[in-house]
């Protein structure tokens, strides 16, 4: 069985209904930030979640820890359904789920030095206090990269990356079997990063973590995912194993991502690349049919008006694609 | 702004009308002291004609049945005959209206146009002397009372100088048709400036004196919040943008520091329309506030029961322009 | 600096007043300061002079037909400010409208009625003659009859209750030009006037043109209003700003006095005030003249009764002097060597003094907190009409508009009465106030209130304190002005230089 | 290639409550018209600072304390507050780190747009409604050139109402509205996902090349500078320490540090194998000694190595600041 | 991993010091601190320093004016009041009555405000609309009613005096407060706190309120002024400080009617409210740069 089950999992925004909207019933504006996301994280795993800004990578996430109660869906958490229960198992619950943000400037509180920041869950779940608690505290912000002499400042003395890793200390220090990682990296300089990654997988292998790795660098994803799923608009559109996925992408989406990666040593004009048009369609307004079919080079009628299936490729990779056999040579085929 | 919003407002009037009118009614039949016996006052009665005048204002009838009969007049903007002035209370509180509102809008508008450029600069020149007089000019502003400051007035400019009147709305030989009451706007409407200007001079002393203590606080107000916005990244990116200081200043940081100054200046306005008794008392001013008071002190039962609901009304509508100006400064906010 | 009118005329009157009126309705109004400016746009049957005199105003003569029964002559060709001339009908409208239950229509009885005491009837008996009758001998009748100002019938049945409230149809010197409620009463001269009471000259229509009460509650505004020239008469001038005004050259101090007895209630059914010696030594322990020159700036009569000086029936009284001493050891006496701690409430206006009072009373013993108080509240507290009270002392006053006793004494101090906050019983004092009240014949009703001053002056169920000048501030370019007892302010006479 | 941009032995420093922090410690920099310059670094080596103290933004507590900065032939730092003013935003553009908050939540896009326009341009009709409309159509011009659809209703707009991406490339129309001869974009890229990133970063280069602008972009992907720049800077804990075409520095570095960085990229064909990241952090810039400031992560470190190292010339149109460039060669 | 022996955690006390030192530095929070110990001292030592018995009357002093002036007389330094007690030893010993009303009343107001603020802006729901009408019922109602009812009901005392005080005065945090709240708590640190598994207690308390105190410190310490010069219009209905007992704002009111004759009577006890409050607005701001992480200078 797997860790974390996710099935059928939305999660909707509505804004809220105005006095006459509540008398007619009519729901008004709603944001379809995840739309019905099925997936499966295997214990030790590191699945890779890629996709467009905005597309709902981070939605999903907190869906999953509840940290936005979804709107429809089961979220299976070793054994236990996480979406079903109570405030009191569900703070226990969050010693074991952890989640690192994205943003490193407005998820740090300014008001609070880097020992209350990452020593919080130690005093929340009466892990430790006082001194100990200190002493805990030094040792994660050692292993991040920091160090003991900065636990009383302030998180605005310390510059973005910096302050990344504080988040992630906070993320740690509870012990959790399965982190979130909202980018963690993604406003990192490469050798921080490169760091951040070694001790992220360091950590998966002493500790037995399990990931959620959340990131639109298809490099760093690439590198330690054990599998991808790649997000659009609210949905998965492919997923597999990362050698499949990188090497053999199948749905136009996904491989319009991975020629967009600039790479050291591949000069612009020397590089095919997928040029989509325009932006990411307002998930207020999605499209009809497949979701994509606003941007996709190959669509047709049948993309307009239908929204594909998921479909089985093989070696636990699937996507959603009604071209799926016309799409395989999107590449050459833009050269 | 929708039509439902607006609805709800006013859907949401109904309890605050409803909570005031019974705390009227409770505190009134707590609170000792007897209309009848206060007319009446020391002038000789007996009991049966005082019995008849009890009769004939109404106070003969239980406390439930007279709050039950409020409810319903009110509901037909009825509010009984007030008990000195043998006219309907409507009437009486109508003719005072104006000259409290004229009074109460032109003392914020000085407040507002002192407060802001005042906050602004001194949290431009933070520590400056500019800031620290105008610190301390401030809570001068509300360390003393209103009558010093009226009295103070007076006695410069309409005694010693002679160039503003002492007290009054308008000068003798000036007659205005009432069309709004506004003796600004009526003045205009007739198109007598020389009116126009004689009750502008009347008003000058009595502005200044109301809204001075509203002045030092909006200074404050403005003042942090400036400091606060100042530190924007959007203000540096004007400032990269090479804008005119004047710009940065007033149009991208003022814009937003405007925000809790607008929402305390709702508030303090409450209490420009409730507060001003003082004001009115010095400076002869035919507002409400005075008859109010004077009201209260009599137990003048039906002009109090109407007064207090034209303050929560208006309070009402005073925190519903607030919240306009709010999605005008801030276009996040939806109403 | 030089004293200029400011935005007004040379020939405009302008009277620095504390209150507006209520309504312009003669009948339907409890207010001193409503009738004050009522009564410059109406006149009443009778009127009174400077010295509260009465004297025939409408009328043109007044005949006590019996002990119940009196008659009016009124007096012919006067005319309302609309131009229709005056009847005796509308003499008796207006008297009917005061003194019958639901007078006023539509079950609204007027708040007036009370100072009509027991009126039964009012009948025209001849054109120019109106009877009133009386359900019992009230010999203050000619006393109160200035309280009431005659309006039209035709007009008053025409306008309704709400338009007489804010339109006037008077017969009075002035007419009304224009009421900005709260801020001024506009009051123009009526041309056509009578003239007015012919035993007060000079006799004619009003001397300037315009008449204006400037309403200006605040003392220091009224009395910065008047240093500047803006106003020509203030009402309710303090006393602590008579120098500033007697000092500015174009203004002066006058004063008449007033009507109204400072006192202070002692609780006869209170632990300590049952003792006449604890009563005793609480008026001994005051200093009245040094309150009265220090806080007064001199401008109040001492009292040893209830009554002012002016006032009928007032008479020598033997006083209790200023003895501290003495006080401490009448205290003593009444078995409280140490002294006895007591409250004494008062409303907000007369802190100052009721402190100044309250340190005296320490100092001999009768430690006094002062408990300050909203009035209506206080008025509950203690005029409860014999219900039983708590407290200890209050300090308080009580006016007496007509100068005669009636209205004074009995309610302050027959047992039971509305303003018997000292809670005093006392039958024999009862008796004489009763008798007096239906006296009519006027040397045995002055002894009557003479015997009644001494038995209380005896007792002592009050600390009988002063009675206030009132002070106005008159510009000196006003002349043919003197302020009246009664408060009125009657400008009929007043000019301007 | 002239010199448009030229900065030499700038220090800035920051008084903090922990001391004086040296940000940005003697760097000197050249940027030839037309050139893109990156720059790349740790976070904190003083990237932004650097910039904001070109642009004259440094607020306090900071101060440029020494060091020249001269931009086309005029000393930057003696001009007086408004001249700097004009410059701004007109000759030298700069994007912010962050689209999220640079940019007003409450104006409307189209206002932020026109006041540069207003505050820069001479050339605007002076006729009310000319002017305005010639801001109109150059706002639409530039919405269309940075690829926002329907650019007219989207003028009226505010920030919120676009997406993360959008608001950065309304950033840049801003800049490039007055056809800066230098623009500054300081991580232009980060946050964004990639599609839209290759649409930025594109953008740009095509923007340079029409306008013949020269470009400093500051980023810490070595990719994007791989494929974007013609010379690479290399800043380490205030300090510049490597320069150089970008194709040899990133083809063979000369500093410990440029080498390490490199080294630290993850690739999806390095998979299983383990990630060498540079070892230990950066120092920190409060009371720093005048000496090599990579030593105590640096590999090759010596005894000898704690004296103050300069740039030394590393081949042709090159620098680092390494004594040890022997051993790297 | 780090050797655990090189590991050397800083003692936590030194951040308050280093704060507390940052205060120090602040020479004007400083001399504004010792200001309001001087006041301090001056309430709880009165009957030592006061030159007079604050409420020995003495008519013939009525109204003198201060030492400087003519008829002045330097053992009432700031002249006398309308019953001739020394003003000095009454503002002396009205410190003590003042001061606790203002700090009591704030401290109460803020208090109760900053509880139902946040709770209104943290839950929203029905507790907002609840608490959101409930304020604007007492906002938009006349406090006279109130106060003349609540007088009724409890009588004079200090402790009354406070809670009627307190009582129009909560509203005011509450609604910045609330605001503020609103705003913040859509934060993600807020919600990397409820990931954490932080309750909405410690999420309101020490995730919010520390970064939206700055506001409704500014407006509170403004707001004392105001109370202690209410609290004498409460006195004037029988609920404030009784007489004689001196108290800032009912002198500044007593002195009301003497305003023209006699300017002194207000204003010297008008001065001391103004010094007091501006003492503690001094000192509250440098309290909160120096303990605001990012004012850090
Ligand atoms: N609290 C919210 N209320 C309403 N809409 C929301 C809310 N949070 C997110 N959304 C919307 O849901 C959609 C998905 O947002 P999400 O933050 O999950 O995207 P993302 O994939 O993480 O993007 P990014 O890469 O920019 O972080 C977006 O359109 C966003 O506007
Ligand atoms: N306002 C400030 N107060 C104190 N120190 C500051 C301030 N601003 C910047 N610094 C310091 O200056 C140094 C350089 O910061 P800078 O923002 O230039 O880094 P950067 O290279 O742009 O990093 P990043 O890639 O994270 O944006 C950092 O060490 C930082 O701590
Ligand atoms: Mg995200
Ligand atoms: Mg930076």
């Amino acid at each position: 069985m797997s860790l974390l089950e996710v099935t059928g999992l939305s999660k909707h925004y509505a804004g809220r209904p105005s006095l006459v909207q509540r008398v007619t019933r009519d729901p008004g504006q709603v944001v379809r930030a995840v739309n019905g996301v099925s997936l499966a994280v295997e214990r030790g795993e590191v699945l890779g979640l890629i996709g467009e800004s905005g597309c709902g990578k981070s939605t999903l996430g907190r869906a999953i820890l509840r940290l936005h109660e979804p709107s429809a869906g089961r979220v299976t958490f070793d054994g236990t359904e996480v979406t079903a229960l109570a405030p009191p198992a569900l703070k226990a619950m969050r010693r074991r789920m952890q989640i690192i943000f994205q943003d490193p400037y407005a998820s740090l509180n300014p008001r609070r030095t880097v020992a209350e920041i990452v020593g919080l869950p130690l005093a929340l779940h009466g892990i430790a206090s006082g001194e100990e608690a200190r002493e805990i505290t030094a040792r994660v912000l050692e292993r991040v990269g920091l160090k003991a002499g900065q636990l009383d400042r302030y998180p605005h003395q310390f510059s973005g990356g910096q302050r990344q890793r504080i988040g992630i200390a906070r993320a740690l220090v509870s012990n959790p079997e399965f982190i979130v990682c909202d980018e963690p990296v993604s406003a990192l300089d490469v050798s921080i990063q490169a760091q951040i990654i070694a001790l992220l997988l360091e950590l998966k292998r002493d500790l037995g973590l399990t990931y959620l790795f959340i990131s639109h660098d298809i490099s760093v994803i690439g590198y330690l995912s054990d599998r991808v799923a790649v997000m659009y608009l609210g949905e998965i559109v492919e997923t597999g194993p990362v050698a499949a996925v990188l090497d053999n992408p199948r749905h136009p989406y996904t491989q319009s991502l991975l020629s967009a990666v600039p790479e050291i040593g591949a000069r612009r004009d020397r590089k095919a690349r997928v040029r989509l048009q325009g932006d990411l369609p307002s998930p207020l307004n999605p499209p009809k049919g497949c979701k994509f079919h606003t941007r996709c080079p190959l669509a047709t009628g049948i993309c307009r008006s239908a929204a594909p299936q998921t479909r089985d490729l093989g070696g636990a990779h699937s996507a959603a694609c009604h071209r799926l056999d016309e799409g395989l040579s999107l590449l050459e085929g833009g050269r | 702004m929708s039509l439902g919003k607006l609805l709800e407002r006013i859907v949401q009037l109904v309890p605050v009308l409803l909570g005031v009118s019974l705390i009227v009614f409770v505190m009134m039949a707590l609170t000792p002291g007897d209309p009848v016996q206060i007319m009446v006052g020391e002038q000789s009665i007996t009991p049966a004609q005082e019995a008849e005048l009890r009769h004939s204002l109404g106070l003969d009838r239980p406390m439930a049945e007279r709050f039950f009969i409020f409810l319903m007049n009110a509901a037909h903007f009825d509010f009984g005959t007030s008990f000195y002035h043998g006219r309907p209370v409507a009437d009486v509180i109508a003719e005072r209206l104006p000259a409290t509102i004229e009074l109460s809008l032109v003392a914020l508008v000085v407040a507002l146009a002192t407060a802001i450029p005042l906050g602004v600069m001194a949290a431009i020149r933070k520590n400056s002397l500019l800031d620290r007089v105008a610190t301390v000019g401030s809570l001068l502003g509300v360390s003393l009372p209103g009558f010093w400051f009226g009295i103070l007035l007076i006695m410069l400019f309409a005694v010693h100088m002679q160039i503003l009147p002492v007290s009054g709305r308008i000068g003798y030989d000036n007659e205005v048709a009432a069309v709004t009451g506004f003796l600004l706007i009526d003045t205009l409407l007739a198109g007598d400036i020389a009116a126009f200007g004689d009750a502008l001079r009347h008003l000058i002393l009595p502005a200044i004196t109301l809204g001075l203590p509203m002045t030092a606080i909006l200074m404050r107000v403005t003042r942090t919040s400036m400091l606060e916005v100042m530190r924007q990244d959007y203000v540096t990116f004007a400032e990269a943008k090479g804008l005119p200081r004047r710009r940065v200043l007033y149009r991208h940081a003022l814009k937003n520091a405007l925000i809790p100054t607008v929402s305390v200046a709702a508030i303090e306005t409450g209490s420009l329309l409730g507060g001003n008794m003082i004001v009115e008392t010095v400076f002869g001013w035919p507002g409400l506030g005075r008859l109010v008071v004077e009201s209260i002190f009599l137990r003048n039962y039906p002009l109090i029961q109407a007064a207090v609901l034209l303050y929560a009304v208006t309070y009402v509508l005073l925190n519903f322009i607030a919240d306009i100006l709010y999605t005008v400064l801030n276009p996040r906010v939806k109403l | 600096p030089a004293l200029v009118p400011a935005a007004s005329s040379a020939a405009d009157l302008i009277v620095g007043f504390t209150l507006d009126a209520d309504t312009l309705d003669p009948a339907n109004h409890r207010k001193r300061e409503t009738e004050t400016i009522i009564r410059n746009m109406y006149d009443g049957l009778l009127t009174r002079d400077a010295n509260m005199l009465v004297v025939p105003e409408i009328a043109e003569s007044m005949t006590q037909v019996s002990a119940t029964e009196y008659d009016f002559k009124i007096r012919p060709g006067i005319r309302f400010h609309d131009g229709t001339e005056m009847t005796a009908e509308d003499v008796k409208f207006t008297l009917d409208r005061v003194v019958q239950d639901g007078g006023m229509g539509d079950g609204v009885t007027s708040p007036r009625q009370g100072l009509m005491g027991p009126v039964a009837s009012v009948e025209v008996t001849a054109p120019d003659t109106v009877r009133i009758t009386l359900k019992e001998p009230w010999p203050i009748l000619p006393a109160m009859l200035p309280n009431q100002q005659i309006v039209s019938k035709a007009w008053v049945e025409k306008t309704g209750n709400e338009g007489v409230a804010t339109a006037e149809n008077g017969t009075g010197p002035f007419k009304l030009a224009e009421w900005r409620k709260g801020d001024a009463v506009i009051l123009e001269r009526f041309d056509d006037y009578y003239g007015g009471a012919t035993d007060i000259a000079p006799v004619g229509p009003a001397c300037v043109d315009r008449v204006i009460f400037k309403i200006i509650p605040e003392s220091a505004s009224r009395v910065a209003a008047l240093l500047a020239g803006e106003v020509h008469i203030i009402n309710e001038l303090p006393a602590f700003s008579i120098g500033q005004v007697e000092a500015n050259e174009g203004t002066q101090v006058m004063t008449v006095n007033g009507t109204r007895s400072f006192f202070i209630a002692m609780n006869m059914q209170g632990e300590y005030f049952d003792d006449l010696k604890v009563r005793q030594a609480a008026a001994m322990a005051i200093d009245k003249q040094l309150i009265i020159d220090k806080i007064l700036a001199g401008n109040a009569a001492p009292i040893d009764g209830i009554l002012s000086p002016d006032a009928f029936g007032a008479s020598e009284l033997p006083h209790a002097g200023y003895d501290p001493e003495k006080a401490k050891a009448l205290l003593a006496e009444a078995g409280f060597p140490d002294g006895i701690d007591v409250t004494m409430d008062v409303e907000g206006a007369f802190k100052d003094t009721a402190e100044a009072v309250a340190s005296m009373l320490t100092k001999a013993g009768i430690r006094t907190t002062v408990a300050v108080g909203e009035g209506a509240q206080l008025s509950d507290k203690w005029r409860t009409k014999g219900a039983p009270k708590s407290g200890d002392m209050y300090f308080t006053s009580w006016g007496n508009g007509s100068l005669d006793p009636f209205d004074i004494f009995t309610p302050t101090h027959r047992t039971n009465d509305r303003g018997n906050s000292a809670g005093y019983a006392n039958p024999d004092l009862d008796a004489v106030l009763d008798a007096a009240a239906v006296e009519l014949d006027v040397e045995k009703r002055r002894a009557m209130y003479h015997d009644a001053e001494m038995m209380i002056n005896a007792d002592q169920p009050y600390v009988y304190l002063w009675v206030p000048q009132d002070i106005y501030g008159v510009s000196k370019r006003v002349t043919g002005w003197q302020p009246s007892a009664d408060s009125r302010i009657n400008l009929h006479d007043a000019c301007l230089n | 290639m002239s010199v448009l941009l030229e900065v030499t032995n700038l220090r800035t420093e920051f008084a903090t409550r922990a001391g004086l922090v040296r940000a940005v410690d003697g760097v000197s920099l050249r940027v030839a018209r037309g050139e893109c310059l990156g720059v790349v670094g740790e976070s904190g080596s003083g990237k932004s600072v650097t910039f904001s103290s070109v642009m004259g933004l440094v607020r306090s507590p900071g101060r440029v304390a020494a060091g020249t900065i001269h931009f086309d032939g005029r000393d930057l730092r003696g001009l007086a507050p408004e001249e700097m003013r004009a410059i701004r935003g007109r000759d030298i553009a700069m994007t912010m780190q962050d689209a999220l908050t640079a940019l007003n939540p409450a104006l409307t896009v189209g206002e932020q747009m026109a006041e540069v326009m207003i505050a820069h341009d001479d050339t605007l009709p002076s006729a009310r409604g000319a002017r305005r409309s010639a801001i109109r159509d150059r706002s639409v011009e530039m919405l269309g050139l940075v690829g926002i659809p329907a650019p007219e209703t989207r003028l009226r707009q505010y920030p919120h109402e676009f997406s993360g991406g959008m608001r950065q490339r309304i950033m840049i129309a801003i800049a490039l509205t007055c056809r800066p001869q230098l623009l500054i974009a300081d991580e232009p890229t980060t946050a964004l996902d990639v599609t839209i990133q290759a649409q930025v970063l594109e953008l740009i280069s095509d923007i340079r090349a029409r306008l013949g602008m020269s470009v400093v972009l500051i980023t810490h992907d070595l990719g994007v500078v791989a494929e974007h720049c013609d010379r690479v800077m290399v800043m380490y804990a205030g300090q510049v320490v490597e320069e150089g075409p970008t194709d040899q520095v990133i083809g063979a570095p000369r500093h410990p540090y440029t080498r390490g960085l490199l080294a630290s990229i993850p690739r999806p064909a390095l998979r299983g194998q383990p990630i060498r990241p540079i070892v230990g952090q950066v120092p920190d810039l409060v009371g720093l000694p005048p000496q090599c400031r990579f030593h105590s992560r640096c590999p090759l470190a010596r005894q000898g190595c704690l004296v103050q190292v300069p740039m030394l010339p590393a081949g042709p149109g090159r620098q680092a600041r390494c004594l040890r460039l022997e051993e790297t060669s | 991993m780090t050797d655990a022996a090189i590991l050397s955690v800083p003692q936590a006390e030194s951040l308050f010091r280093r704060n507390l030192r940052d205060f120090r530095r602040n020479r004007l929070a400083m001399a504004s601190l010792i200001v309001i110990l001087v006041f301090v001292v001056m309430a709880v030592a009165a009957p030592l320093i006061a030159p007079q018995d604050p409420n020995e009357t003495d008519l013939l002093r009525r109204l003198q004016p201060p030492g400087w002036a003519p008829g002045g007389d330097w053992a009432y330094a700031l002249g006398c009041d309308g019953l001739g007690r020394d003003i000095l030893s009454r503002i002396i010993y009205g410190a003590r009555i003042s001061i606790f009303i203002g700090l009591a009343v704030i401290f109460l107001a803020t208090g109760v405000g900053i509880l139902a603020g946040l709770a209104a802006g943290y839950f929203r729901g029905w507790v907002d609309v609840v608490i959101s009408r409930v304020v604007d019922i007492l906002l938009g109602f006349p406090y006279l009613i109130f106060a003349i009812g609540l007088m009724a009901m409890m009588g004079p005392g200090l402790m009354n005096i406070v809670l009627a005080l307190a009582y129009k005065e909560w509203v005011i945090p509450c609604r910045v407060v609330r605001g503020e709240t609103l705003a913040v708590r859509e934060l993600e640190y807020v919600e990397a706190a409820r990931a954490l598994g932080a309750g909405p207690r410690h999420i309101m308390w020490r995730e919010i309120l520390p970064n939206i105190l700055s506001p409704v410190i500014v407006i509170s310490t403004i707001r004392m002024a105001n109370v202690i010069i209410l609290e004498a219009s409460l006195s004037f209905l029988g609920l404030g400080v009784q007489p004689p007992t001196a108290s800032w704002g009912s002198m500044v009111s007593d002195g009301r009617a003497f305003i023209l004759e006699a300017w002194w009577v207000s204003t010297f006890p008008g001065i001391a409210i103004l010094l007091l409050v501006l003492a503690i607005n001094v000192a509250s701001q440098g309290l909160r740069d120096a303990f605001d992480p990012r004012f850090s200078e």
